[in-house]
């Protein structure tokens, strides 16, 4: 009975199976998700000279906020319209929510403890994270209602949109260590880190990464007050939860990409407690820079409006293409001296 | 169907939806062009000029109120001038100030208001949040004098109903400091913030021979250049001697009526500083009301600072005869035109509210636009469904 | 997690055999405390003004009186939210508008009529043009007042959360 | 104002008269077309108010114009007021001269049954569709009072 045991624990304890599950993946984006979201919501609060949500638990500042909000999603009555195609609409946001999820498997967590590592691993992360706005276009047509046919288009021009600049500027950032494997970007930016030698291509980056998970500026595909909810007019209960969760997780994902690329992942590297975690103490480095990534992101809610999508259009493609190429040719200046 | 026809979808931007208030607005939309915009109004029409006419003259003056609900000062201020032509009678000078001090407070709110409105259309929850945190200040100001937070009710035909509470004017001059110093704030958040300009800047422009021709009112006609102003064109209560000077804009577009809206706000406190500095003394309620208050009721009055409503006014009766009056609502130009025909209850009250002269506008303006243009233009009209249904 | 989806995509027996297992375990004391408590603190009313009294409600959202203190998130679909608030006076077509909203909310929902005019008509008691909203609606509270001072909706508010908390709905 | 009044009034042979805020000219119903066109170039340019009064006892309905213009010199209040039959009140649409007068010429058809001939879109406004044929502001549609 112990050898189970013992064995069951080295098998939840090696990376192929604890990255996808534990860290960088599902446990924690739930966390996260429970997390950021209340943060946002606090923050907002903050600026607006208000409390934001605080009687759920008063002593900690009503931190367990989405807690119950997830609770009354899963006892919602889950409608599906009849005009809408049922097995398209429950699935979809399923799909959507993987597809999000999928590419954080790419991530290292540690010099020597990751589950994918190869030498394009980068290229994987970015085919992967660009399934999801295809699934946000189904989940926009399978709800048969106008406002999120409409939101479903928004999200396909945004994502042509996006998708370019945002892989040229990914291409900069690797053009930097002269390699695609993760591991070994992480390992060369020991003693400076990713931003300092190329600032172009991190601004860029992450002003896409804005743009991709509709943060505020650019919140258009599920622009409040022109389209309701977008391409999720139609769904309650855990259903919508997956939705309005799916654009947080991608956000988690890229903004994890954005640490191991720009931000020195895991430098400076925490000494070794000699532990059972020892080698999951560098992922904890980069699970702290990710998150303060996506504080200030979720900051942009408070102080920004939104953008028309011809508006936004025109800034990605006539202004942030153009400066990814910059940076694309900036790192190779680098990269040579 | 046409060819055109078939491209377009025909969006319902119902009562139920947040850039359309208590409207439904059939949007007709080509891709993300709108083509077509029809207004669909009367979700809120709750019958004030039929109610007017078995109502007494003074029951008719919380009725008028409830319409404007966000800026009841200036509708009751209408209705009771129009009561007073009827009867040819002046309210006497301090009470003319105290109309003009509380009007005045009252625009300051409902300007918040829009901004408000215009801020959570354009996205922002942030811009709405803080108009509506700094209208507070300003409606426990009202509160104080009037007892209401919005429906104040506070002027009847002949006077007002109460005196000015002491230190009235220190704690004005407080919140308006403070106010003051919001503004500056609001510039860098909001009215400079560059998606704001992207989003209003060009958008929606009404030229000025339209603006004219289409009978627009209030800071939507002054945005597009027309120097029209009804506290200025024919001043009432006491604006004669205030001075006071028309705020206008050249543009046209939705952010000249922004500025004009903020430019307002900075003119109406200006203007509650002059008035509550030149007050005069003396009686609130016109003597004819007031001699027929019995002598013990009269000390109570003046002891408490407070008007005892007359049985005189409550059942009174005006010879036939019909009056016009217009005032400068926060919105807009608002005109009361009442005809009496001897009897306690009005024989025709036809209130033409701002905003249902600034109808006109939405199928004027919003045309070969984008989708999301339509809540900027329609935030920065500061249009009230239920002041334009009465 | 699972009986959330059961309804929708079982088909026959199994389906219904589902539904009756969800809401046997639902009923159960502990998860039905559980439904009700998350319930109570994230009442999130659609955003439908049906009259003036939208103003008052505003301000209730606003940062002085801030409903977001109870969870109370103003929203923007149908069918995301759970609580519908009657905001003053309910004309004829306006009452069309509301019944439709109201159907399209998911299953747990309350509905609040807010102001005098929501209760009994108020000052437009005699107009030709007024629905009471007790007539087409299951109302659960009414909040005078005209219109009601902010601190009279969150009153409310508290009301109908202790309320749901108890499970009486 | 009142200057202008008499010579509308001169000319097309109706009569004029001085109310407290407006001044105001009577005018038979064939001729509104062209007093407003008069109006209309002596530079009032829009209509404040588009009022209908019901007057059973005389058994017809007056129709009131309130023009007046925002330049400034001309800011006074001119109404133009005629009556019509009250079983079957026909007018010319002034539309086309005020533009500005659309909707509430619209609005006082709905609610008085006032048929303006020419208006581009003379369709239900505020109420709602089982109001057909009824016309709530006329004085024998009563009200509850009690």
């Amino acid at each position: 009975m112990m050898v189970m045991l013992d064995l069951l624990l080295d098998l939840l304890l090696s990376p192929w199976v604890f990255v996808p599950l534990v860290y960088p993946g599902l446990v924690s984006a739930f966390a996260l998700l429970l997390f950021i979201i209340w943060a946002e919501r606090k923050m907002a609060g903050k600026v607006q000279m208000r409390y934001g949500p605080l009687y759920v638990l008063k002593p900690l500042g009503g931190i367990i906020q989405l807690v119950v909000d997830r609770i009354r999603y899963l006892f919602q009555e889950p409608i599906v319209p009849e005009e809408a195609d049922a097995a398209a609409f429950v699935l979809a946001p399923i799909a959507l929510f993987t597809a999000c999820l999928l590419p954080v498997v790419v991530i290292p967590v540690g010099p020597e403890f990751y589950a994918f590592r190869s030498d394009i691993s980068l290229l994987a992360f970015l085919a992967l994270s660009s399934l999801a706005p295809a699934f946000t276009v189904a989940v926009g047509w399978a709800s048969s209602n106008k406002f999120s046919l409409i939101g479903g288009l928004r999200e396909g021009y945004l994502a042509l949109a996006y998708e370019v600049p945002l892989v040229v500027s990914a291409l900069a950032g690797a053009a930097l260590y002269g390699t695609m494997d993760l591991v070994e970007m992480a390992e060369a930016q020991s003693s400076v880190w990713g931003v300092c030698l190329n600032p172009l291509a991190a601004l860029v980056f992450l002003l896409l990464v804005y743009m991709e998970t509709s943060r505020f500026p650019f919140e258009i595909s599920e622009a409040e007050s022109e389209i309701v909810m977008g391409p999720f007019t139609e769904y309650s209960g855990i259903l919508y939860g997956l939705c309005m969760g799916a654009s947080y997780v991608k956000m988690y994902a890229l903004s994890l990409l954005f640490t191991v690329m720009f931000l020195g992942a895991w430098h400076p590297l925490p000494p070794p407690t000699g532990t059972v975690l020892d080698p999951i103490l560098p992922g904890a480095v980069v699970f702290a820079k990710a998150l303060a990534v996506m504080l200030c992101g979720t900051l942009l809610r408070a102080v920004y409006q939104r953008y028309r999508i011809d508006q936004a259009l025109k800034i990605s493609w006539h202004t942030l293409t153009p400066l990814s190429l910059a940076s694309l040719a900036l790192s190779a200046l680098v990269g040579v001296a | 169907m046409s060819e055109a026809e078939e491209r377009t979808i025909e969006l319902l931007i119902g009562p139920q939806h947040p850039a359309s208030g208590h409207m439904r607005l059939v949007a007709r939309v080509d891709g993300d062009v709108v083509v077509e915009l029809r207004p669909d109004i009367g979700y809120v029409h709750r019958t004030v000029e039929k109610l007017a006419e078995v109502k007494t003259y003074l029951q008719v003056v919380p009725l008028v109120e409830r319409p404007a609900l966000a800026d009841t000062a200036n509708h009751n201020l209408g209705y009771v001038l129009a009561v007073e032509r009827l009867l040819g009678v002046e309210a006497p000078p301090r009470a003319q100030y105290l109309r003009t001090v509380l009007a005045e407070i009252s625009r300051i709110h409902s300007h918040l208001y829009g901004l408000g409105i215009l801020g959570i259309m354009l996205g922002s929850s942030t811009a709405f949040m803080w108009c509506f945190n700094d209208r507070e200040p300003l409606i426990d100001l009202a509160q104080e004098l009037t007892g209401a937070r919005l429906t104040y009710s506070y002027m009847i035909p002949g006077g007002v109903r109460r005196d000015l509470p002491p230190g009235f004017a220190e704690r004005a001059e407080k919140v308006f400091r403070y106010l003051e110093r919001r503004l500056k704030d609001y510039e860098r958040l909001y009215f400079r913030n560059p998606v704001v300009r992207a989003r209003t800047e060009g958008v929606g422009v009404l030229t000025r021979e339209d603006a004219v021709r289409l009978g627009v009112v209030g800071p939507n006609l002054r945005a597009s250049g027309v120097a029209y102003d009804v506290r200025e064109a024919d001043p009432y209560e006491a604006y004669p001697d205030l001075d006071f000077h028309v705020v206008t804009r050249e543009e046209g577009d939705c952010a000249a009526r922004m500025w004009v809206r903020v430019d307002e706000i900075r003119e109406s406190m200006r203007l509650v500083r002059e008035a509550l500095s030149k007050i005069p003394d003396g009686p609130i309620l016109h003597e004819r009301f007031s001699k027929a208050i019995p002598p013990k009721w009269r000390e109570w009055m003046e002891e408490k600072r407070r008007v005892k409503i007359p049985a005189a006014m409550v059942s009174l009766r005006i010879p036939p005869g019909e009056a016009l009056s217009r005032v400068e609502a926060a919105r807009g130009e608002l005109t009361f035109y009442l005809v009496s025909d001897g009897s306690p209850n009005p024989y025709r009250m036809r209130m033409v509210t701002p905003s249902f002269r600034n109808v006109v506008l939405f199928r004027h303006l919003i045309r070969d636009c984008r989708v999301a243009d339509i809540p900027a233009i329609y935030g920065s009209l500061d249009y009230f469904p239920p002041e334009a249904d009465r | 997690m699972v009986c959330g989806l059961a309804g929708t995509v079982m088909v026959g027996e199994l389906e219904r055999s589902a539904r009756s297992a969800s809401r046997w375990l639902v009923e159960r004391t502990p998860l039905r405390t559980l439904r009700d408590w998350g319930t109570a603190f994230s009442l999130w009313p659609v955003h439908f003004t049906t009259a003036c009294c939208g103003a008052e409600f505003a301000a209730a959202s606003a940062p002085r009186f801030d409903a977001e203190r109870f969870g109370f998130l103003p929203f923007v679909g149908p069918r995301q939210c759970n609580l519908m608030l009657i905001e003053g006076t309910l004309t004829r077509k306006m009452a069309r508008a509301a019944v439709w909203v109201y159907e399209q909310m998911p299953d747990p929902k309350f509905v609040m009529a807010m102001g005098a005019c929501a209760i009994d008509g108020g000052i437009f008691w005699n107009s030709y043009n007024i629905v009471r909203p007790a007539e087409i609606l299951p109302v659960e509270l009414f909040v005078p007042g005209c219109p009601p001072r902010p601190e009279a909706v969150a009153r409310a508010i508290i009301e109908l959360q202790k309320r749901v908390r108890r499970g009486r709905w | 104002m009142r200057e202008l009044a008499e010579r509308v009034a001169s000319e097309l042979g109706g009569e004029s008269g001085e109310s407290p805020g407006f001044a105001w000219v009577r005018v038979p119903p064939e001729k509104m077309l062209e007093a407003a066109r008069m109006i209309r170039e002596a530079g009032l340019e829009h209509v404040k108010a588009v009022t209908a009064i019901d007057r059973p006892e005389e058994g017809e309905i007056e129709v009131v114009y309130h023009a007046s213009s925002y330049e400034p010199g001309r800011r006074g209040v001119l109404a133009l007021r005629t009556s019509v039959p009250r079983d079957d009140p026909r007018l010319p649409s002034l539309v086309g001269v005020w533009p500005s007068a659309e909707y509430m010429e619209r609005e006082q058809w709905e609610m008085l049954g006032v048929v303006f001939e020419g208006h581009p879109r003379l369709e239900r406004l505020l109420l709602p569709e089982d109001f057909e044929g009824v016309h709530p502001l006329r004085k024998d549609y009563e009200v509850r009072t009690a």
